[in-house]
């Protein structure tokens, strides 16, 4: 039945018509790299780890559809140095300090680097200057750690319903804003249960006053690297 | 409810509250109030019913909207490489030193800011500026003591000299394409054609689009009328926002016609009903004259219902004004744009054809590719494709600016050599020639036999001439900084990379750059190449490339003896210590050479 | 006191420096001038790091500070993690800890103390007392020790070994580890970790009690020069319980005199501000506190093991508290003011941690699992003090409504010991430098004074905040990053 | 460099620390017993843990800690010009590490909002020429000089600097399996 098969790295995929080749690979448990999707939201297609080559061409997993007799390759040298390099750059455009960060462990843009063995960002760091918003109770901002997946932006409009957040500014100014009208989360309609808090791939937006309560060892990716959890595209729930 | 400001209110009134309009809206409340205050977005955003995030996505991310106060006078100096190698740095530090001002702040009585921004469309008659985006060209010292002095006074923009605001077409040479055509003779042609008989010319003719990517027209139509839904929009992009290009200026501005009438046949030939015209920010100046064209085109049945007594033949059109942002003359975004949302490239596919404005299926077609549809229907496909190459039928507009006798706009049959236009606009000793804009390729002297022609050189038509005494890295580093302004930011490796190419190219002008930097370059500039989400970030490393293999020696003579500098300059860093410490011993500093 | 800190004309005199100081944490150097006949006219010990964490810990939400904080120093990770925890369980309205969370966080710190004192005087210093000061230059390490004395240098890694698995087993990582969370503790201790740790601790134990031996035998070698090396009379301070025995966890300040007189007792600690100020020198990062009372001239002091076992009643233990008797006994009443004795104190402390420790692995409550507090009303402010191994150590905080640290003191236990050893290393210079020609060797006794305090310069990077003033921190885009409130 | 067994020729080995805090070397020092099979492949040149002041040429050294003043630029200088192979170890090193959370503000508010008098308020920045100046940030080291490798971790584990460091001695690519690779 090969007209209902594609290819990942020569293993034949089945897949039904309509799903992408993301979508259809992780239902045959194979891993595909990825940051800015989750399966609950449409797909975003910006951070680019989940780019795989359909038939020679660079496309990103998550957004492209399978289609029958695709030869898709997926973990190739060059493309895990790729790989490599997109982290490397989000590394360097943030404020990413692993070592006071109470995502460490469960932070998927760590989990990324170690599967791609990341030892050094590389490029000259750009330290900018962001700020944190502590202004709501129980739920907090670091926007030194964002990386502009847009989760939350889906999260909060397409699953809460209140779409608290959203992105402004062009190129590196893009950032992420808050929809209230000082532009402060505790003057938004948020609240700590919102799917918008629980998405966050990094430690970004993260519940206030439960920082390091998870011991080191029992954190996520203390367990599995990223490409072996169970479900890897399931973020870690905020506790 | 917060306070709803009446200037504001009736603008959104006027765009019946429809939130697709939110750029226009803010574009015309900061004419009126000079900036989009945060009053003015919680009044268009409850105005509207969207998230005030919406409101401010869309502020933030176009660079003529400006969310802090600018003063009454907003002045923007193009800073392209043609305006540069014109001395618009001289005349803008001029106008800074007249008007007592420092780059990008506010004057301290708050009536005048001044700041550099991208090319305006001007490179024929640079330097230029935009006064509260309306394009002021050839600019001289006299021209901005002039204008510094109408400032001082105050004087209204609209008071202001019009010789000021008088912008040439500069046409060196024509073809079909820039004569003049009789209103409604080309809309008469496609009607006895029919509406397939003008689908099926346009395929005859093998017109392929002029924006660059030389996409065939016909095709384009067709799968945008087999398309399933019964509307269907025609956008017109006259967003040219690659630095170098002009000629569709030239085009709205003389032959608007041939546009108006070719959106209007794009519509019959696919059933689209509606069309756009996208204008760029900077074109500002041509807006009134094409609202008039259109509403004349309305008034005499050239446009509406019924056009020209053909029933069923329903098509009209609506400018939109852009605000200031490349990345929009992506189709995708300018559809993004057109929806009141910051301009990003949507996935693709599906692509527009299918899924456009609004999720209808849309045909975005370049200022030139739909003029060239009113020479089709009246002269016939195979006529047209007589002309050009095979691959390459018709006519190409070419824009000409930079070191020649005769910059300007100039139309050649395709398949026209460089050498030949060089030689026609009156360019000696040149060293380089930039095709295609800021993206575009970069070609010497030993390449000026190839054509202009998709199967050689393809451009849409943006030619800067580099004479022997110019810099070619100085060039590169200017597109450098122009790719990372422009970046919309939405995917990680034109973002970040764009930026790291303009801080390396930055090290190197510096003298601080080393064989490390090269090395850096190439690698990110293949990065981007291959892992971009658009366009943009794909050849946003061609001219730093091409410069890299062309020009080395460029690059070398700027370079540390050393194979690696620190990324930083040393006593710099050092600079604020020892001011607070009144330090200048020798221990208080370090020499870059390690 | 000799006065050596500042030369009257400088400009005369032949500048000597020691720069780095070696085999000790941090960053410091030493000046020496000099002048023909190589008399000694000025003495400094520069600190020469600068690093403001109290600056940028401002605007972090609490209950990261027990995390970052431990970044001060890489020795003595855990004191940091400690004292910032026990400020934030005051700061969160914590009430008092369960009894497993303060168990395990007291054998946290014992673990510490041991690999700490082990390897300050194994990988450190041991290199200088069993080579001699002046020995070559290329054996005077660790790796030197190893060779020429492996079963010591073995008895000394696997001692620092078993204080760093403590640690590990219990914050998870044997450096920068995360356990101690505002309220309590965030693992507890299975029984397989307690058992590992309990069937070796009896070992160190012993090993702990031939250490004390071997620095006993080094002095009796040569009793009055130990005594007298570096020697400098100063005020003494350390933390004690109710009943006046050292506790490295908790407890009141005491200090006393150069004499062993009373300077005060059972202090609330949370009072130190009154207690104490500092000074800062233009020639050094680091700041120099005095007691307020006895005021700049007098009112310097001396922390850390020497000072511990000389201000406390006794020791928790009885193996500790035998040999810190004997210690003391050598005084004839007067305490003990030499630099080289600090290593003697170290190890009775090493010997005591280790005591208390196999206490704690044979208490039952160790492996409870109640590990959090109850929560009370949230205070603004806590203040939290321990006995770090180099001695008593103050983290301050103050933090808003919206979480953030609004203000950071830190007193780090080396800064209290500055003035103290920049009068050793002046004591030794002015008796071996004076009138001899300046030798590597000779320059190496001014580093054994600064090593018998077992300095830890990163950490010293830190000094008393900005006290008397508010200064806002405003960053780029005119956004309040952080502010320094009134003390 | 050399492999043992072939002959005696040790490896020379230098470190330092620069704006860190030591972990890393105390973590190095958590190699344990292995110090003694360290021995015998390697021998320290400049260190803290000896008193070898300044470097001489050596095949490796590991450098701790971000650069943050005068002193650090020229000590991580002096190790680059005599080291065959360059290690940037440990967070501080890599990325600034916590040090690094000042960049954000300006140094010399740090500097004026610590050193005051505590009488007259007045600033009182240690200024003596003695004193290493502070750099406007604190910088990775290859922002400085050129890195051969790198080792991540705060601190990496002394399983993890054994392991680069064993295959770096004997001549393998140094590679570090997932439990060893941490950044935290």
């Amino acid at each position: 039945m090969a007209e209902t098969t594609f290819t990942i790295d020569e293993i034949p995929i089945p897949f039904t018509p309509g799903q992408t080749i993301l979508e259809a690979t992780k239902a045959a448990g194979i891993y595909i790299p990825h940051l800015c999707y989750h399966p609950e939201f449409k797909a975003h297609g910006g951070c680019k780890m989940c780019t795989v080559l359909v038939n020679g061409k660079p496309q990103t997993a998550c957004t492209h559809k399978a289609a029958a007799g695709q030869e898709v390759e997926v973990d190739t040298p060059e493309l895990n140095a790729m790989r490599r390099t997109l982290v490397q750059m989000l590394f360097i455009e943030g404020n990413h300090f692993c070592p006071s960060c109470e995502k460490s462990g469960e932070c998927q843009l760590q989990a990324l680097a170690y599967e791609y063995e990341m030892l050094t960002p590389h490029f000259v760091e750009l330290y900018p200057h962001r700020n944190v918003d502590a202004s709501h109770p129980d739920v907090l901002i670091e926007f030194n750690r964002c990386v502009l997946c847009e989760l939350c932006v889906r999260a909060s409009r397409d699953i809460d319903h209140k779409d608290v957040f959203a992105i402004a500014g062009r190129g590196r100014d893009a950032k992420l804003i808050v929809n209230s009208p000082t532009g402060k989360l505790g003057d938004s309609a948020l609240a700590v249960t919102d799917r918008a808090v629980q998405v966050c791939p990094v430690g970004a937006i993260i519940v206030k006053r439960v920082g390091f309560e998870t011991p080191i060892g029992e954190r996520t990716y203390d367990k599995n690297p990223i490409s072996a959890e169970a479900d890897s595209c399931e973020v870690p729930e905020a506790r | 409810m917060p306070f709803a400001d009446p200037i504001v209110s009736a603008i959104v009134e006027k765009y019946r509250n429809n939130p697709t309009y939110v750029l226009q809206i803010l574009r015309e409340a900061q004419e009126k109030l000079d900036w989009i205050s945060p009053e003015t977005v919680e009044t268009v955003a409850s105005q509207l019913k969207i998230p005030r995030t919406r409101v401010q996505s869309v502020l933030h991310f176009y660079s003529f909207l400006y969310d802090k106060p600018r003063g009454r006078y907003r002045l923007l100096f193009a800073d392209n490489i043609t305006d540069r190698m014109a001395g618009n740095i001289a005349l803008f530090e001029h106008m800074l030193s007249r008007l007592k001002l420092k780059r990008g702040e506010v004057s301290s009585d708050g009536l005048v800011s001044a700041d550099l921004t991208s090319d305006t469309g001007m490179c024929d008659q640079g330097p230029a500026m935009l006064a509260n985006n309306c394009a002021i060209p050839r600019l001289t010292m006299r021209r901005i003591d002039e204008i510094c002095d109408l400032i001082k006074a105050r004087a209204p923009l609209d008071e202001w000299p019009a010789e000021l605001f008088r912008v040439e077409d500069n046409i060196r040479r024509r073809e079909t394409l820039l004569t003049p055509v009789a209103p409604g003779v080309a809309l008469d042609a496609a009607i006895a054609r029919g509406r397939q008989g003008t689908l099926d010319e346009v395929k005859r003719s093998n017109v392929r689009g002029r924006g660059g990517a030389g996409f065939p027209m016909g095709t384009k139509w067709e799968g945008a009328r087999n398309a399933p839904g019964a509307v269907r929009y025609i956008v017109c992009n006259a967003d040219e926002g690659e630095p170098g290009t002009f000629k569709d200026r030239v085009l709205l501005n003389s032959f608007a016609v041939r546009v108006l009438e070719g959106m209007a046949i794009a519509g019959y030939a696919t059933g689209a009903t509606k069309g756009f015209v996208y204008l760029r920010g900077e074109y500002k100046h041509l807006q009134a004259k094409l609202q008039r064209e259109i509403d004349d085109m309305r008034a005499n049945g050239r446009l509406g219902t019924s056009i020209r007594g053909a029933a069923g033949f329903d098509f009209d059109i609506e400018i939109h004004m852009g605000a200031g942002g490349y990345v929009c003359g992506e189709g995708t975004a300018m559809i993004e744009s057109l929806e009141g949302k910051p301009g990003r490239p949507r996935v693709r596919p599906p692509s527009m054809v299918h899924v456009g404005y609004l999720g209808k299926p849309t045909v975005v077609d370049n200022v030139e590719s739909l003029a060239h549809a009113t020479e089709i229907v009246v002269e016939g496909g195979a006529r047209f494709a007589k002309r050009g190459t095979r691959f390459s039928t018709g006519t190409k507009l070419l824009s000409i600016s930079g070191d020649c006798e005769r910059p300007g706009v100039y139309e050649y049959q395709f398949g026209v050599t460089i050498g030949r236009v060089l030689e026609d606009c009156g360019a000696k000793a040149v060293s380089a020639v930039q095709i295609g804009g800021a993206s575009g390729v970069l070609l010497t002297p030993d390449e000026f036999s190839r054509r202009i022609a998709f199967e050689d050189v393809p451009t849409a038509g943006a030619l800067m001439i580099f004479g022997v005494d110019r810099d070619i890295f100085e060039v590169a580093r200017n597109f450098a900084h122009f790719f990372a302004h422009e970046s919309c930011g939405f995917c990680t490796p034109c973002r970040v990379g764009t930026t790291i190419q303009r801080n390396i190219m930055d090290k190197i002008a510096e003298g601080r750059g080393a064989r490390y930097e090269v090395n850096e370059l190439k690698r990110v500039v293949g990065f981007m190449r291959r892992t971009s989400h658009c366009g943009l970030g794909e050849t946003a490393g061609n001219a730093v490339r091409d410069a890299l293999d062309k020009f080395r020696p460029a690059f070398e003579r700027r370079l540390h003896a050393k194979d690696f500098a620190p990324a930083i300059d040393l006593e710099r860093a050092l600079e604020p210590a020892r001011r607070i410490t009144a330090r200048d011993d020798a221990e208080a500093h370090l020499e870059t050479e390690s | 006191m000799l006065n050596l800190e500042t030369a009257q004309s400088p400009h005369k005199l032949r500048r000597v420096a020691i720069e780095p100081v070696s085999r000790v944490e941090g960053h410091g150097k030493v000046t020496i001038l000099l002048d023909e006949e190589n008399r000694v006219h000025q003495v400094r010990l520069h600190i020469v790091e600068f690093r403001g964490f109290e600056v940028f810990i401002q605007g972090r939400p609490y209950w990261e500070v027990p995390v970052t904080v431990q970044r001060l120093c890489g020795i003595c990770p855990v004191s940091h993690h400690i004292a910032a925890g026990k400020a934030m369980d005051l700061v969160a309205g914590y009430g008092p800890l369960t009894p497993t969370a303060e168990k395990l966080r007291r054998l946290l710190h014992y673990g510490q103390i041991v690999q700490s004192h082990a390897l300050h005087f194994f990988h450190l210093a041991s290199p200088d007392l069993l080579f001699g000061f002046d020995s070559e230059v290329s054996k005077r390490n660790v790796v030197g020790v190893a060779a020429a004395f492996p079963d010591l240098a073995k008895r000394g890694v696997m001692t620092r070994k078993w204080g760093q698995e403590v640690i590990r087993h219990i914050v998870g990582k044997r450096i920068h580890g995360t356990g101690v969370i505002p309220g309590g503790m965030n693992k507890s201790l299975s029984v397989a970790e307690r058992d590992t740790l309990r069937g070796e601790v009896d070992e160190i134990v012993g090993w702990a009690r031939e250490s004390v031996a071997l620095v006993t035998q080094l002095y009796e070698t040569n009793a009055d020069f130990y005594k007298r090396f570096g020697e400098s009379r100063s005020n003494m301070m350390g933390l004690v319980d109710s009943t006046g025995a050292l506790d490295f966890y908790h407890g009141g300040l005491r200090a006393q005199d150069a004499d062993g007189g009373p300077i005060f007792d059972h202090v609330d600690y949370t009072t130190y501000q009154d207690v104490f100020e500092e000074e800062t020198k233009p020639w050094s990062y680091m700041k120099f506190p005095h007691i307020k009372a006895l005021g700049a001239e007098n009112g310097s002091y001396r922390v850390g093991p020497l000072a511990r076992v000389q201000v406390c009643d006794r020791l928790s233990t009885p193996l500790a508290e035998d040999e810190r008797r004997k210690f003391v006994a050598l005084g004839h009443g007067k305490p003990h003011h030499g630099a080289l004795l600090y290593h003697w104190a170290r190890m009775i402390e090493m010997l005591n941690a280790a005591e208390m420790a196999r206490d704690l692995l044979n208490d039952s409550d160790i492996l409870g699992t109640d590990l959090m507090a109850d929560k009370g009303p949230r205070r603004g402010e806590g203040v939290g003090v321990i006995e770090a191994p180099r001695g008593t150590l103050f983290h301050h905080y103050r933090v808003g409504d919206d979480d953030l640290v609004s203000y950071c003191n830190l007193i780090v236990s080396t800064t209290n010991n500055n003035q103290a050893m920049n009068e050793a290393i002046r004591a030794v210079a002015a008796r071996f430098l004076t009138g001899r020609e300046v030798t590597e060797g000779l320059l190496n006794h001014i580093e054994v004074a600064i090593r018998a305090y077992d300095p830890c310069l990163s950490c010293a990077t830190h000094a008393l905040g900005q006290m008397p003033l508010e200064v806002d921190i405003v960053d780029a885009d005119g956004a309040l990053v952080s502010r320094g409130r009134k003390g | 460099m050399t492999t043992p067994g072939q002959d005696k020729v040790k490896v020379r080995l230098a470190t330092t620390s620069l704006a860190g805090c030591f972990g890393c070397h105390m973590s190095f020092l958590d190699i344990d017993e292995r110090l003694f099979e360290l021995a015998e492949l390697a021998e320290f040149d400049r260190s803290p843990l000896t008193d070898i002041k300044h470097c001489g040429p050596c095949d490796i050294a590991l450098i701790e800690g971000g650069v943050c003043n005068t002193d650090n630029v020229h000590v991580v200088r002096e190790l680059r010009a005599n080291a065959k192979i360059l290690v940037a170890v440990g967070a501080c090193a890599i990325n600034g590490g916590l040090p690094a959370l000042r960049n954000k503000l300006d140094v010399n508010d740090i500097l004026t909002q610590v050193y005051r008098d505590p009488r007259t308020g007045e600033p009182c920045v240690p200024n003596s020429p003695e004193l290493p100046l502070p750099l406007d940030m604190v910088y990775p080291v290859n922002e400085i000089v050129r890195v051969d490798y790198s080792l991540p971790g705060c601190p990496p584990s002394g399983d993890a600097i054994w392991k680069f460091l064993t295959d770096l001695i004997l001549g393998r690519m140094p590679r570090l399996e997932y439990s060893l690779l941490n950044y935290d």
